[in-house]
This record gives C-alpha cells, sequence and structure tokens, in this order.
C-alpha cells in the first residue's frame, strides 16, 4: 500500500524526504549537546545550517517532482500496527506538501538568520545571555515537527506534527516566562503559553474524535486510502463524512486561530518577534489552511460542510480585522490582522478555492514575516533609543522629566510611543511599507494578487463570504494605515523613538529578501499564466476534483483596489495629521464612540470565555476536588461514615466498655476494633506460664477423651 | 499373686508416693530427696522389664549426676521454701480434676478398650546387657549417637554463657 | 510375667503426677523437677514397650532421653540461675512479661 | 522444565538473594547496604532480559511454564504454576526496571533504617514478580497479599507525617477487596476442581449469571487496587503519606496488578461476564478520567496531583481493555507500562525537589526552571509524556485505546470514547498547571526559603540523571517506535479477543 513507487526517469531525490526531519534534529541534538562551548554565533550558524539544509531538500523534492506529477510515498518505519490499525513513519511528496516545506523551510531559514542578530539583543535586554541556545534549539524543534506535520503520509503523523508545533509554540511563548511582555516579573508569558497549548488541545480534540471517525468508517487513515474510498462512504453514510469534516473544523479553528479559537493567538505575541513572525503568522497557523486542502477530497464531498468551513473563516476575517483596529501594540496589530488573514485563507479552502487559499497562504508567508520582523525591528530600534535616552537622562541627574514614572514601565511595542520613525530607521521603514501594501493588496504587490483571487473565488462561489471578505480587506488596509501613520510619521512622541537606531545588517538583509518576494511574490500565479495552479493540481488531479477554476475579475480587483486606497486615505485623515499619545483618547473613538471601545476591547471575547467556560470549570474543580472528593468522599463517607458504622457496631457488638478515641478512619476503625478484640483475648494471656501449661492441658484432657468417646 | 505382682504393687505404691511426695512438699530439698527415691523405684522396674544397663544408667546419672545437681542448684540460690498463696485461684483446683481426668482416661484406655499387651515369652540371652546395647548403639543408632555428644557440648557452652557475670557497665 | 499394661498405667500416673507438678507449683525448680518426672514416666512406657516386642530400640531411646534431660537440666538450671540474679526470686507467676 | 534454572523462578525468587546478604551486613554501612540492594536488583533485571530473550513473542500461549504439585489436601488441587504470555511480560519487565532505579533513587532520601528499607523493597519485588507470572489462583492469592506486607511497612515507617493512617488505610482498604476475591477464587477452586487459570480457562461452562458475581467479586479487589473511581479514596492518602521510592513504585506497579488483575483473570475467566458488564466499566473508567483530571487540578499539593493524575490515567487503562478488541487491549497494557514510566518519573522529579524544599505546596514554586535547566527540561518531557503528547509514549497508548474504545462493539457507543477524550484536554490543562506552577513565572517563595539553609536550589546531580535516563529512552522509544512493544504481546491478546468474541456469540 505504501511502498514509495519505482522510479523510472529524471532525477530522483526522494530517499531525501526524511531528511526534512533528520537536519533540524541533527542541528538541535547538536546545539543541545555542544552548544554549551559554542559562541552564539556558531550556534546560530548551525541552526541556521539545518533549516536552510531542510530548504534545500524541499526544492530538490520539488525538482523531483517534474517527474512524478502525482507524488510520491516514502516509508520510513512502521510505527503503530495492531489488528486493522496500521500506521507508518512515511513521508507523503506532491506539489502541495513540497509548497508547505519551501516555505517552512525557506522563510524559516531567513528567519533563523534573522533571529541571530534579533536574539542577540533581546537576551541582553533581559539578562540572561544563556537563554540564546535554547531559542534555536526550540526553534529548530520547530522546523522539524512542522516538517513532520506537512510531510506526513497520514492523518496521525499530521497530528504528531500538529501537536508538536504546538509544543513549540508552547515553549517559545513562554520563552520569557518568568516575566510580562514588558520584562517585568510576571505570570503573564507562561500563562499566554500555557494558553496557547490548552487552546490548542481543544482543537486537537476535534482532531482526535475525526481521526476516530475515520479510522473506523475506512480502516485506515492513510490519505490515499481514505480518499479513494470516501466517494463509496459518502453515497453510503453523507453523515459520517461532515462529521469528519466539521471535528476537522474544529481542530483548525485551534491551529489556524479561527472562531471560536482564536484567543490564543494574540497572547502569543508575549515570544520573541521571530517567534511570532514564523510560527504564529507565517507556518504554524497556517497548518489549518494546509489540513483542508489536504483533506480537499473529503471536503469536496460535503457541501454542508464546505459552506460552514467558508462562513467561520469570513466572520474571522472581518471580526479580527475590527479589533486590529482598536489595537495599540505594533505587534497586536499584526496579530490581529493575521488571524483576519488567516480567515481569508480559511475561507478560500473552505469554499473550494484551495489554489486560491495555498497562494494566499505561500504569500502572506513572505509579507507578514516581513512585517513582523520590521516590527520587531521596530521595536529593538526604540528599545536602544530607551536606553540611550537613559544613558543621557542619568548624566543630567533627576531632571523633572514628563514621564519619568512611565518610563519605569515603558512599553517599547506600544505605538503611542512611536512617531516619525522613518528618519532614524529609514531601511525598516521602507520594509513596512513594502509589506504593508502587500498585506493591504495595493497593484502589484504580492498580496494582492492571492487576495483577489480569493475575492474573485468568493463573487463565484460563495456571495455572502465575498462581502464578508471584502469588508475586511477594507478593515486590512485602514489598520495598516493607522499603523504606519502612528509609527513612521508625525513626531516622536517619546524620546526612545526620537533616539531610536536603526538595526545591523544581520536583521535587515533576511527583510530586504522577504521584501524582494513580497513584491514579486505576485509572479507565482499571475492571472492567465497560473503556474501554481498547475503546480498544485498534479496534486488534485488524482482524486479527480472538479476544482472551480476562478477568472480574473477585474471588477472585483478594481473594488478592492477602490476601497483599499479609500482606507488609507481616511486612515490619513484621522491619523495622518495628528499624533496619538496617551494623554488623549484614540481619534476614532470620537467618531465611533461605544463601537470602538468594544474593539479596543477584543469585544470582550477572554472575558467571555473566562466568564462561560474557565471559572465554571476551576469552580466545578475545586468544588469536586475539595467538596465531593475531600470532605463528603473522603473525610465524611469514609473516615465519618464507614469508620464511624463500624465503631458503633463494634462497640455494641463486642461490649461496652470498649472505648472510642481516634477512630477516625474506615481502616482505622477495623484497625481500633481489631485492638479491642486483642484487648479482651488478651486477658487469657495471663504470662503465667503455668496458665499456658494449663491450657495445653485441657487440651489434651479434651482430645484424648474425644478420642475414646469416637 | 505372683510374687512377681507382690513386688509390682510395692514398688508402684512407693513410686507414687514418692512422686507425690515430691509435689506436695514445701521445702525443694524434700521434692529432691523424693524424687530420687521414686528415679530409684524406676530403675528397679528396668530392671524387672530387662534393661539392665538402662537401670543402672538411670540410678548413675538421673538419681546420681542430675538430682545432685538440683540439689547444688537449690542450696546455692537458697530458695528452698516459697510462700504458699496461690495466685491464681481456680487453678490448682481445675488442675487437679483435670490430672485425675487424665488418669482415667488413659487407664480406660489401657484396660478396657485395648487390648491387654502381655509379653509371654522369656527374653533372649544377653537382652539389654551393656554389650546389646553398645552393638545397637554404635551399628544402628551410630549417628544420633555422635550427634547428641554435639548436644551435650552446646548444652555446656549454653549454660557457660547464660550463667556468665554480664559486666555491669554495659 | 506382668501384662506391660500395667508398667504403662503406672507410668501414666507418674506422668500425670508430674504435670500436675508443673500446673500447681510456683517454685521453678520443682517444676523443673516435675518435667523431669514426666520424662521419667514417658521413659518407663518406652521400656515397658521394648520388652512387649523385644526390640532394643525403646531402651535405646531412654538412653537418649537420659542424654538429653542432662543437657535440658545444665541449661535449664542456669536459666533459673540467670533469672534469680536478676529478679531475686524463682517464682514462676513473677516471671509474666509476657501479660497482654 | 528444570524449576531452579528456569528463568522465571530465578527472576522471583533471586532478590531473596540479595535479602539474604543484606542480613549480613551491619546495619550502619549504609552504602553496603545500597549498593547490595541495587546490583540485586539489577541482576533481576539482568534475568528478566534473559526471560525476554527466552520468550517467543509469536506464541500466544504460556511459556517457560513451570507446574509443580503444590498444596493437593482435602480434594484440593493447588500447585506452584508459574508461565509467562505477551500479557504479563511488559509488566515483569516493568518491575524489574523501576526497581533498581526506585533504589537508586532513595540514595540520599533514605537515611534511617536503610537496612529494613532496602530489605522491604527486594520483598516487595518478591511478591510484584510472583504476582505478575503467577498461573494458580492460590499462588497468585498469597504473592498479591504477600506485597500488601512490604508495602505496608514502607509507607508505615519512611511515610510522612500522617503515616500510620495511610498505611493502615492501604492495607486495610486493598485487604478488604482481596477477601471477596478469595470467596471467588475458593468457590471456582471447588467447583471447578482445579486452581490453574489456563485449565479453568479451558473448562469453562460456569454459567452467565454466576460469571458476574464472580466477575464482581475479582472486581472488587483490582477495581481497589487500580483504583477505579469511586474506590480511590486510599490513592491520595498513600501517595502523599509514601516515601518517593514507595509512590514510584506504589504507581508505576502496584497500580499495575489492579489492571492486570482484570486482564488475566477476569476478562479470560469470565468473558460473558466482562462482555455483558462492559459498558458499565468503561462508564467507570470515563467517569474516573474526567473526575481524576478535575480534581488533579484544584490540587494545592504537588504529589496529590500526580495521585489523581493516575486516577485519570488508569481510567484510559480500564477504558482500553474493556473495549474487548485488540487496539483497546493492546493500547491498554502498553498504557500500563507507559503510566508505569510517566508517572513513576514524576514521583521521582516531586521527590528529587522536595529532598531540597520539603515542600509540596504549588504555591511557594515558580521559576524553577531557570535555576535548573536541566531538571526543568527533564520534568517537562515526563510532563508531555503524561499529558500524552504525539511523539512520546503516552499518545501511543492513549490513542489507541480511544480508537479501541471508539469502535468497540462490546461497549457499544462512540460516546464514551468521545469523552474520555475530553480527558486528553483536561490532562493538558493540569500537567501544564502544575509544569507552569513549578518552573515557570517568577521566582518562587522557596528558593529564597532554601537559600537561607546554606545554598540555593541545586541542579540535579549525577545520580539523579542517571536515574532518570533510563525512563526518558523509554519515553521516547515507545513514543516513536512502539512495534516491538506490541509485537510482544499481539498474539496473547488477538488469542484473547478470540475467545471473548466467542463468547459473546455464545451469549446471543
Amino acid at each position: 500500500m505504501l511502498l514509495s513507487e519505482v522510479v523510472t526517469s529524471g532525477p530522483d531525490f526522494f530517499y531525501l524526504a526524511p531528511w526534512l526531519v533528520f537536519f533540524p534534529v541533527i542541528g538541535l541534538l547538536i546545539n543541545i549537546i555542544f552548544g554549551g562551548r559554542f559562541s552564539e554565533k556558531v550556534i546560530g550558524t548551525v541552526a541556521s545550517t539545518a533549516s536552510g539544509l531542510t530548504f534545500v531538500v524541499a526544492v530538490l523534492l520539488a525538482l523531483s517532482l517534474r517527474a512524478h506529477h502525482e507524488g510520491v510515498t516514502i516509508l520510513l518505519a512502521e510505527w503503530i500496527a495492531i489488528g486493522e490499525l496500521q500506521l507508518d513513519w512515511a513521508f507523503r511528496v506532491d506539489t502541495l506538501s513540497v509548497t508547505m516545506m519551501m516555505v517552512v523551510g525557506g522563510v524559516g531559514t531567513l528567519i533563523h538568520i534573522y533571529a541571530i542578530g534579533y536574539m542577540h539583543e533581546d537576551v541582553r535586554f533581559k539578562n540572561d545571555p544563556g537563554r540564546f541556545r535554547r531559542f534555536f534549539v526550540f526553534l529548530n524543534l520547530f522546523i522539524a515537527a512542522m516538517m513532520i506535520l506537512v510531510s506526513g503520509d497520514n492523518y496521525l503523523m499530521l497530528f504528531v506534527g500538529w501537536e508538536g508545533v504546538g509544543l513549540c509554540s508552547f515553549l517559545l511563548i513562554g520563552f520569557w516566562y518568568e516575566m510580562d511582555t514588558l520584562a517585568r516579573a510576571s505570570t503573564d508569558n507562561a500563562m499566554a503559553a500555557k494558553k496557547a497549548f490548552i487552546t490548542n488541545r481543544v482543537g486537537d480534540f476535534g482532531f482526535l474524535i475525526a481521526g476516530m471517525i475515520m479510522f473506523w468508517a475506512f480502516k485506515s487513515v492513510q490519505f490515499d486510502t481514505v480518499f479513494e474510498a470516501a466517494h463509496h462512504i459518502a453515497e453510503l453514510q453523507p453523515g459520517i463524512i461532515i462529521a469528519i469534516t466539521l471535528f476537522m473544523l474544529l481542530g483548525v479553528a485551534g491551529k489556524s486561530a479561527q472562531i471560536p479559537l482564536f484567543v490564543w493567538l494574540p497572547d502569543a505575541m508575549a515570544g520573541p518577534t521571530p517567534v511570532s513572525a514564523l510560527i504564529h503568522a507565517a507556518t504554524m497557523v497556517t497548518a489549518g489552511v494546509y489540513l483542508v486542502a489536504r483533506s480537499a477530497p473529503l471536503y469536496m464531498l460535503v457541501p454542508q460542510a464546505q459552506g460552514i468551513v467558508a462562513i467561520v473563516g469570513g466572520a474571522t476575517a472581518l471580526f479580527a480585522a475590527t479589533i486590529a483596529v482598536g489595537q495599540y501594540d505594533i505587534k497586536k496589530v499584526l496579530a490581529y490582522s493575521t488571524i483576519s488573514q488567516l480567515g481569508f485563507m480559511v475561507a478560500a479552502v473552505g469554499m473550494g478555492a484551495f489554489v486560491a487559499g495555498m497562494f494566499h497562504l505561500v504569500t502572506h508567508a513572505f509579507f507578514k514575516a516581513l512585517l513582523f520582523l520590521s516590527a520587531g525591528s521596530v521595536i529593538l530600534g526604540v528599545e536602544r533609543g530607551h536606553h540611550h535616552g537613559h544613558h543621557d537622562h542619568d548624566d543630567h541627574g533627576h531632571g523633572d522629566h514628563h514621564d519619568d514614572e512611565k518610563s519605569e514601565v515603558f512599553d517599547p511595542g506600544d505605538m503611542r510611543n512611536m512617531g516619525g520613525m522613518r528618519k532614524s530607521m529609514p531601511v525598516t521603514f521602507w520594509l513596512y511599507i513594502i509589506g504593508s501594501l502587500a498585506l493591504a493588496g495595493i497593484f502589484p504587490f504580492a498580496g494582492f494578487w492571492s487576495k483577489d483571487e480569493i475575492l474573485a473565488e468568493a463573487t463565484a462561489l460563495n456571495f455572502t463570504v465575498y462581502i464578508l471578505l471584502a469588508i475586511a480587506a477594507f478593515f486590512t488596509a485602514f489598520y495598516m494605515g493607522r499603523q504606519i501613520w502612528m509609527v513612521f510619521y508625525g513626531k516622536p512622541k517619546h524620546e526612545a523613538a526620537e533616539h531610536a537606531e536603526e538595526s545591523p545588517p544581520i536583521i535587515t538583509v533576511p527583510l530586504m529578501v522577504l521584501a524582494a518576494l513580497s513584491i514579486l511574490g505576485g509572479a507565482l500565479n499571475l492571472p492567465g499564466v497560473g503556474t501554481f495552479t498547475h503546480w498544485l493540481e498534479m496534486t488534485y488531479e488524482k482524486f479527480d476534483l472538479h476544482l472551480h477554476h476562478g477568472e480574473f475579475n477585474l471588477t472585483v480587483a478594481i473594488t478592492s483596489t477602490v476601497l483599499a486606497l479609500l482606507a488609507i486615505g481616511i486612515s490619513w485623515l484621522i491619523y495622518g495629521r495628528k499624533s496619538v499619545t496617551f494623554d488623549q483618547a484614540d481619534p476614532l473613538k470620537r467618531i465611533l464612540g461605544p463601537i470602538f471601545v468594544g474593539m479596543e476591547n477584543k469585544w470582550w471575547i477572554d472575558e467571555l470565555y473566562w466568564a462561560v467556560i474557565l471559572n465554571p470549570y476551576i469552580a466545578i474543580a475545586k468544588f469536586t476536588a475539595d467538596v465531593i472528593d475531600w470532605r463528603f468522599w473522603h473525610d465524611w463517607f469514609h473516615d465519618k461514615v464507614i469508620a464511624g458504622t463500624f465503631n458503633w457496631f463494634s462497640k455494641t457488638f463486642l461490649d461496652s466498655w470498649i472505648d472510642q478515641r481516634g477512630i477516625d478512619g474506615f481502616a482505622n476503625g477495623l484497625a481500633a476494633g481489631t485492638k479491642e478484640l486483642a484487648q479482651r483475648l488478651s486477658g487469657i494471656q495471663t504470662g503465667f506460664v503455668r496458665n499456658y501449661a494449663l491450657s495445653v492441658f485441657v487440651g489434651v484432657v479434651v482430645i484424648l477423651g474425644y478420642l475414646i468417646l469416637q | 499373686m505372683t510374687p512377681e505382682l507382690i513386688t509390682f504393687i510395692f514398688l508402684a505404691l512407693i513410686s507414687v508416693a514418692s512422686a507425690l511426695g515430691m509435689l506436695f512438699s514445701r521445702n525443694a530439698v524434700y521434692s529432691a530427696v523424693y524424687l530420687i527415691i521414686n528415679f530409684i523405684t524406676v530403675a528397679v522396674f528396668y530392671l524387672m522389664l530387662g534393661g539392665a544397663f538402662i537401670a543402672v544408667s538411670q540410678v548413675a546419672v538421673y538419681a546420681g549426676a542430675i538430682m545432685v545437681l538440683f540439689l547444688f542448684v537449690i542450696m546455692l540460690l537458697g530458695a528452698e521454701k516459697l510462700g504458699n498463696n496461690e495466685t491464681l485461684g481456680w487453678q490448682r483446683p481445675l488442675a487437679i480434676i483435670l490430672g485425675l481426668g487424665l488418669i482415667v482416661e488413659i487407664l480406660y484406655i489401657l484396660f478396657f478398650q485395648a487390648n491387654e499387651i502381655i509379653a509371654v515369652k522369656d527374653l533372649p540371652e544377653g537382652f539389654g546387657s551393656p554389650a546389646s546395647i553398645g552393638t545397637t548403639l554404635f551399628q544402628e543408632y551410630l549417628l544420633p549417637f555422635e550427634v547428641t555428644s554435639i548436644l551435650l557440648l552446646v548444652a555446656m557452652v549454653g549454660a557457660i554463657i547464660l550463667t556468665r557475670q554480664e559486666k555491669k557497665n554495659v | 510375667m506382668l501384662p506391660v499394661s500395667y508398667y504403662v498405667g503406672l507410668s501414666a500416673i507418674l506422668f500425670t503426677i508430674g504435670a500436675l507438678g508443673v500446673l500447681i507449683r510456683r517454685n521453678a525448680i520443682i517444676i523443673f523437677m516435675s518435667i523431669e518426672l514426666m520424662l521419667n514416666a514417658a521413659n518407663l512406657a518406652f521400656v515397658a514397650f521394648a520388652r512387649a516386642h523385644e526390640s532394643l530400640s525403646g531402651q535405646i531411646f531412654v538412653f537418649f532421653v537420659i542424654t538429653v534431660a542432662a543437657a535440658e537440666v545444665a541449661v535449664g538450671l542456669a536459666l533459673i540461675v540467670a533469672i534469680f540474679r536478676n529478679k531475686q526470686s524463682i517464682d514462676v507467676d513473677q516471671m509474666s512479661n509476657l501479660k497482654g | 522444565m528444570n524449576p531452579v534454572l528456569n528463568p522465571l523462578t530465578l527472576v522471583t525468587f533471586f532478590p531473596l538473594l540479595g535479602v539474604l546478604a543484606l542480613f549480613f551486613i551491619q546495619s550502619d554501612r549504609k552504602n553496603t547496604l545500597r549498593w547490595t540492594a541495587l546490583i540485586t536488583s539489577l541482576i533481576t533485571f539482568g534475568i528478566s532480559m534473559w526471560l525476554l530473550a527466552e520468550f517467543n513473542a509469536k506464541d500466544p500461549e504460556l511459556q517457560m511454564v513451570i507446574n509443580l504439585p503444590w498444596i493437593q489436601v482435602a480434594g484440593w488441587n493447588i500447585s506452584f504454576y508459574m508461565g509467562v504470555d505477551g500479557l504479563s511480560i511488559l509488566l515483569v519487565l516493568l518491575t524489574t526496571f523501576l526497581t533498581p532505579i526506585s533504589i537508586l533513587s532513595t540514595w540520599t532520601a533514605i537515611e534511617e533504617r536503610v537496612k529494613d528499607f532496602m530489605l522491604f523493597f527486594l520483598l516487595l519485588e518478591v511478591g510484584m514478580l510472583g504476582v505478575f507470572l503467577a498461573q494458580d489462583l492460590f499462588l497468585f492469592y498469597v504473592f498479591w497479599e504477600f506485597t500488601l506486607v512490604p508495602m505496608y511497612f514502607l509507607i508505615g515507617i519512611w511515610g510522612g507525617p500522617n503515616r500510620m493512617y495511610a498505611a493502615v488505610k492501604f492495607f486495610l482498604y486493598t485487604m478488604a477487596g482481596s477477601l471477596l476475591m478469595l470467596l471467588a477464587i475458593l468457590w471456582l477452586g471447588i467447583y471447578q476442581d482445579t486452581f490453574a487459570v489456563p485449565e479453568l480457562i479451558a473448562k469453562g461452562g460456569i454459567p452467565a449469571n454466576i460469571q458476574i458475581w464472580l466477575f464482581l467479586a475479582f472486581a472488587a479487589a483490582f477495581a481497589i487496587k487500580v483504583p477505579m473511581w469511586p474506590l480511590h479514596s486510599w490513592l491520595p492518602d498513600a501517595h502523599v503519606e509514601a516515601p518517593t521510592a514507595g509512590s514510584v513504585i506504589l504507581a508505576g506497579v502496584l497500580l499495575k496488578m489492579g489492571t492486570y488483575g482484570f486482564v488475566r483473570f477476569n476478562i479470560p475467566l469470565f468473558p460473558a461476564a466482562a462482555v455483558k458488564l462492559a459498558p458499565w466499566m468503561a462508564l467507570l473508567a470515563v467517569i474516573g478520567i474526567i473526575y481524576g483530571a478535575a480534581v488533579s487540578y484544584a490540587q494545592k499539593d504537588i504529589k496529590k496531583l500526580v495521585a489523581y493524575s493516575s486516577v485519570s490515567h488508569l481510567g484510559f487503562v480500564m477504558l482500553g481493555l474493556f473495549a474487548l478488541n485488540p487496539q483497546g487491549i493492546q493500547g491498554g497494557i502498553l498504557q500500563m507500562i507507559n503510566h508505569g514510566l510517566s508517572t513513576g518519573a514524576l514521583f521521582l522529579l516531586v521527590g528529587m525537589i522536595y529532598e531540597q524544599t520539603h515542600t509540596r505546596d504549588f504555591d511557594v514554586y515558580g521559576g524553577l526552571w531557570k535555576l535548573t535547566p536541566v531538571f526543568g527540561t527533564l520534568s517537562l518531557i515526563v510532563v508531555l509524556s503524561s499529558m500524552g503528547l504525539p511523539g512520546l509514549n503516552g499518545f501511543v497508548g492513549e490513542f489507541t485505546i480511544l480508537l479501541g474504545a471508539f469502535g468497540s462493539d462490546a461497549i457499544g457507543s462512540p460516546w464514551y470514547a468521545g469523552l474520555a477524550a475530553i480527558g486528553v484536554i483536561l490532562a493538558a490543562v493540569y500537567m501544564l498547571y502544575m509544569f507552569q506552577k513549578m518552573f515557570l513565572g517568577p521566582e518562587g517563595s522557596v528558593v529564597e526559603e532554601v537559600k537561607k539553609h546554606g545554598h540555593g536550589i541545586k541542579d540535579l546531580n549525577l545520580r539523579e540523571i542517571v536515574t532518570l535516563v533510563p525512563i526518558l529512552i523509554l519515553i521516547f522509544w515507545i513514543g516513536l517506535y512502539p512495534k516491538p512493544f506490541f509485537a510482544l504481546m499481539a498474539p496473547t491478546v488477538d488469542k484473547l479477543v478470540a475467545a471473548v468474541q466467542a463468547a459473546a456469540v455464545a451469549m446471543h
């Protein structure tokens, strides 16, 4: 079933597939074992090389695929085999998985390199240079897990990667586990990490249930076997496919931060910026999109489920975009933007536009990574400026500086501390502009092509979703414009922004590569040429899927471009001419009133979950533990009722003079009962030897008498 | 009434009387002397039953050595007499009743239930003589005999260790 | 020849007297003597049965019993001496540490 | 087979040699005592490796059988009957594996009455191995009860402040259940004329209504031992009071005796009753999973949290066993091993930190990862294994169990497995809660407290790492390549499942 196909012609590097996982594992092992003696540069190089090699492998695999359109499966080892359950460690190489591999390997490597520079400073700001190595170990672990996720040949191996990246996410969000985002001693980051893992687990629960239904329906969880039998099952019991796809959607919602499980992603920004870029924007969170795209043969069978997925995606896209408008933290804005963009992708793959969804996944990986990393560069710049300012400040003694108080809790990520930074950080500024334009979907940046493809497909497939997405696109352009004005234009609102310094090349060079990709990424799938479409269809052909081919729709393109430009214009009207500071409310608040308060407070979703799920659970758990289990079951039932009953019984049954001290357990009761009995019996035990002898004598006489009488 | 029966009854009365004397005399020294008498009568019974060597051993070891040891210890400790206040009130009557019961039971078995064992035949020449005992002992019972020597050795060591004066400062 | 039962009956009476001695007396030495009496009663039965069965084994057994009795007396008296040193008494009723 | 050179008797009774050796060592030579016990247990482990080498994984029957007449009076037919098959081999290996590790963990923790401790520990090993190898009900019962004695003393002498209460409760609670089992054993032995389990299975023919009563009588003993909800009340007491090594063995092996009893005796001896009662057992198991998870989360005491987590984990094992299909039972047996490893390791880790801080209260901990990176990392791996992260051992067991239970004909509804899967979420909740409370966040007050008494909190030393590494290797091994483990039990489990299914068919 799973044997790799015999290769007949052409260069063939398929056997390299397992190295996608082995390289990063080797890298992290080297860093764990020898890292203690390495300098930061060596550690970073080892990790980056390991990651870079996976990209090389991915490219080689892509080249090999030209001769084997339908893809191959490389069997590594048998994993679990019980009766009908046959699971293997097997790697699936086809155009879909290779696309993901290249994104993970490529963007991953760039972020590794960037992180060498970023973490060098970050660990120093936070006074723990020893943690540099740990970061790269985790990062390599993430690459390994992500590669397992995208290259698995069955749902369970995919699940291994799925939870593996969740673990890495947990570890990296909680990287600075002893502080909050402002480096104050706190459990905030740790709580954010835990929140991410547990929310993901809720999604994984759905995945697990889907897997179990699938196994008992198909007697397999291997992709090809399942997809081939799906038609048959769908005719007999369509309910099963619907159940599988909807439970899977729960998993998607967890991992790709969709409604209702998106709440963890904004908090995940507690991780260092490269983590936000790599895991929480470019790769891991897109795993859900990949899962739906991978399961296309299942989803295509059940339009009802498809509709639900598309609506969830569209709603998330709009909902998160509105929240992004009300945020002040530079990374939080990007986080909600990511949720929103993931909504675009999920909506796309949900309604059956798998190519469009995957295309947006790729371009989004480029420009969102670029944005996050640039934001990181901005934060570092402000941070440098802040330190600089502090030194100046110390020279002047304790002057009556206007925000001496605030400098205690200075937040380098808050946009209200920035302003006018296009002058102090020009390179970063231009990079940021490129990323923003790509995200906003302005011609000819990558985002324009991919987003428009989704919107064009939506007009044909699901108009409700189109409306949702179009509004979301408007908000996207608006909040990006707002961010640009607040960060880079106007006057510096804090001396830190004034003194901000540009980042070194190790940080900016990877950004430039990403910027180039963000500009040119659209070329992957230009209308009419459709390279990417053909590429992905190689995988889908196999299952005879009749995918909808969206044509380039000029009306849609013009509409969205106009909307985007309009949004940027409005944002200039509101934010471009006047700085927003801590002292005054956001100008939009005056316009929108309570609606803006909702956006600012994330529509109180977190509070809602606390009130509806978490607090009740904690209360129930505490009640069960303290009252039911301990006071009722342990203390009352066992120690009082059972022991008490026994005690009473032994008292009346044995004798009235049994004292009743300290009998507080069934066990103790029985013990005490035994003791009482023993004390009574010990009356016989006089201690006089002659007495004992007498009892022996009695025995002799009685037995002898018995023998006589017998 | 054969002479043998008369001898037996006579000796049996002495034997039981001396045993009772040992049992009831207040003074431990008297008890010891009564016991010696008892042992000697028993030795005579052995003779009557054809155990010449055993009879002599009985007199020499029991009546002689062992009882001397008893007397020696009694004198050493100076504990001939004890008060007669019985601590366990019902022990004595119960013991006597049970004792009588036991005797009745055994005699009942012997004379009413079991067949009377009568050894009518004359004994072969030399039965129970030192020579025949020695032959049996060193042929059939050689190993137990040798083990007995170890037993005696252990008893000796044990007696010495038990009576050793322990150092007070331990 | 007298029936061997007579000897065995006598042995039973002597044994019972010995047993009563153990049960009634409190003087450790007398108890000890009573034990010797019981051993002797048993010996008598042995010899009587040896006579009845014309086997020397019974007499050999008596020989061993005498040996064991000698050893026992040696150790037993040593114990009594040791106890007397501790308690200044040979009243067995005072040795009731095992009382429950 | 020669009963002396048989690996089964050898592995079971070899620790007695160590006990004998311990008698001749002076009590104050503590290190000699420790080394003697350690080497004894290591040799026992070596013998169990020999046992494994002799074991033929393809044979579903009992192997290396010893069957000697033992007590044959008054028509009773009791024999000294030992054998090993796929159901027990892994548990035997787990026992011999965890014993040296536990002994190693006591190196500095036990300073008083070392000799007695080691003595009881080796005796305990004899009892546990006997339980897993005995194939005669009477012999089994003897070993079963025998294990109580050393454990009673381990808790009662070296335990915490409330140790007597815990020890007596442990003893009497287990004893009470065992009595019912004894009655059932006697009934079987008298009416079926043999105590030998294989013969009893071969004879069969017990009417279904009587089977149910016998099943329940056996279940009483085993369910208390497991412990199944709601009979778990003794567990937190015993765990909290027991010394570290005692907790490790208690969680690692003694609890498995209960689950093992179900799969060795209840299911094959009373297949009709097992099929009939499977939904009820599954229901109790699922309640145990959720209940244990919820109660764990609300604990303030680290050891109690781990103890309640055992209730949850063993609920999974029970659910798997009563799925009565190959996936469920194999997963259940593997999960016994997994729980032994993960929870054993958790108790070891808790013990290691407790030795330094002398408190098990969550609230005073925090930020330990920074101070003790090795300890933190190893703990993380164990915590992840315990909460069933794929790639580590816990997942393989949990997944196969859930999968088996989901499609089980005996349980009859996927709802049980669906609810049990919520336990997977809740496991993450309480396990991460524990990890976060102890290792993440700012430094807890205990750090200062320890500093006051000299040096601060130290990371693991070499001995402690050596104690943990074998467990970690197995955690990864089972997670990534569990095939050899499944292969050991597969034929026996298949045979068992076939027998149960035959009984189920006969019922209808």
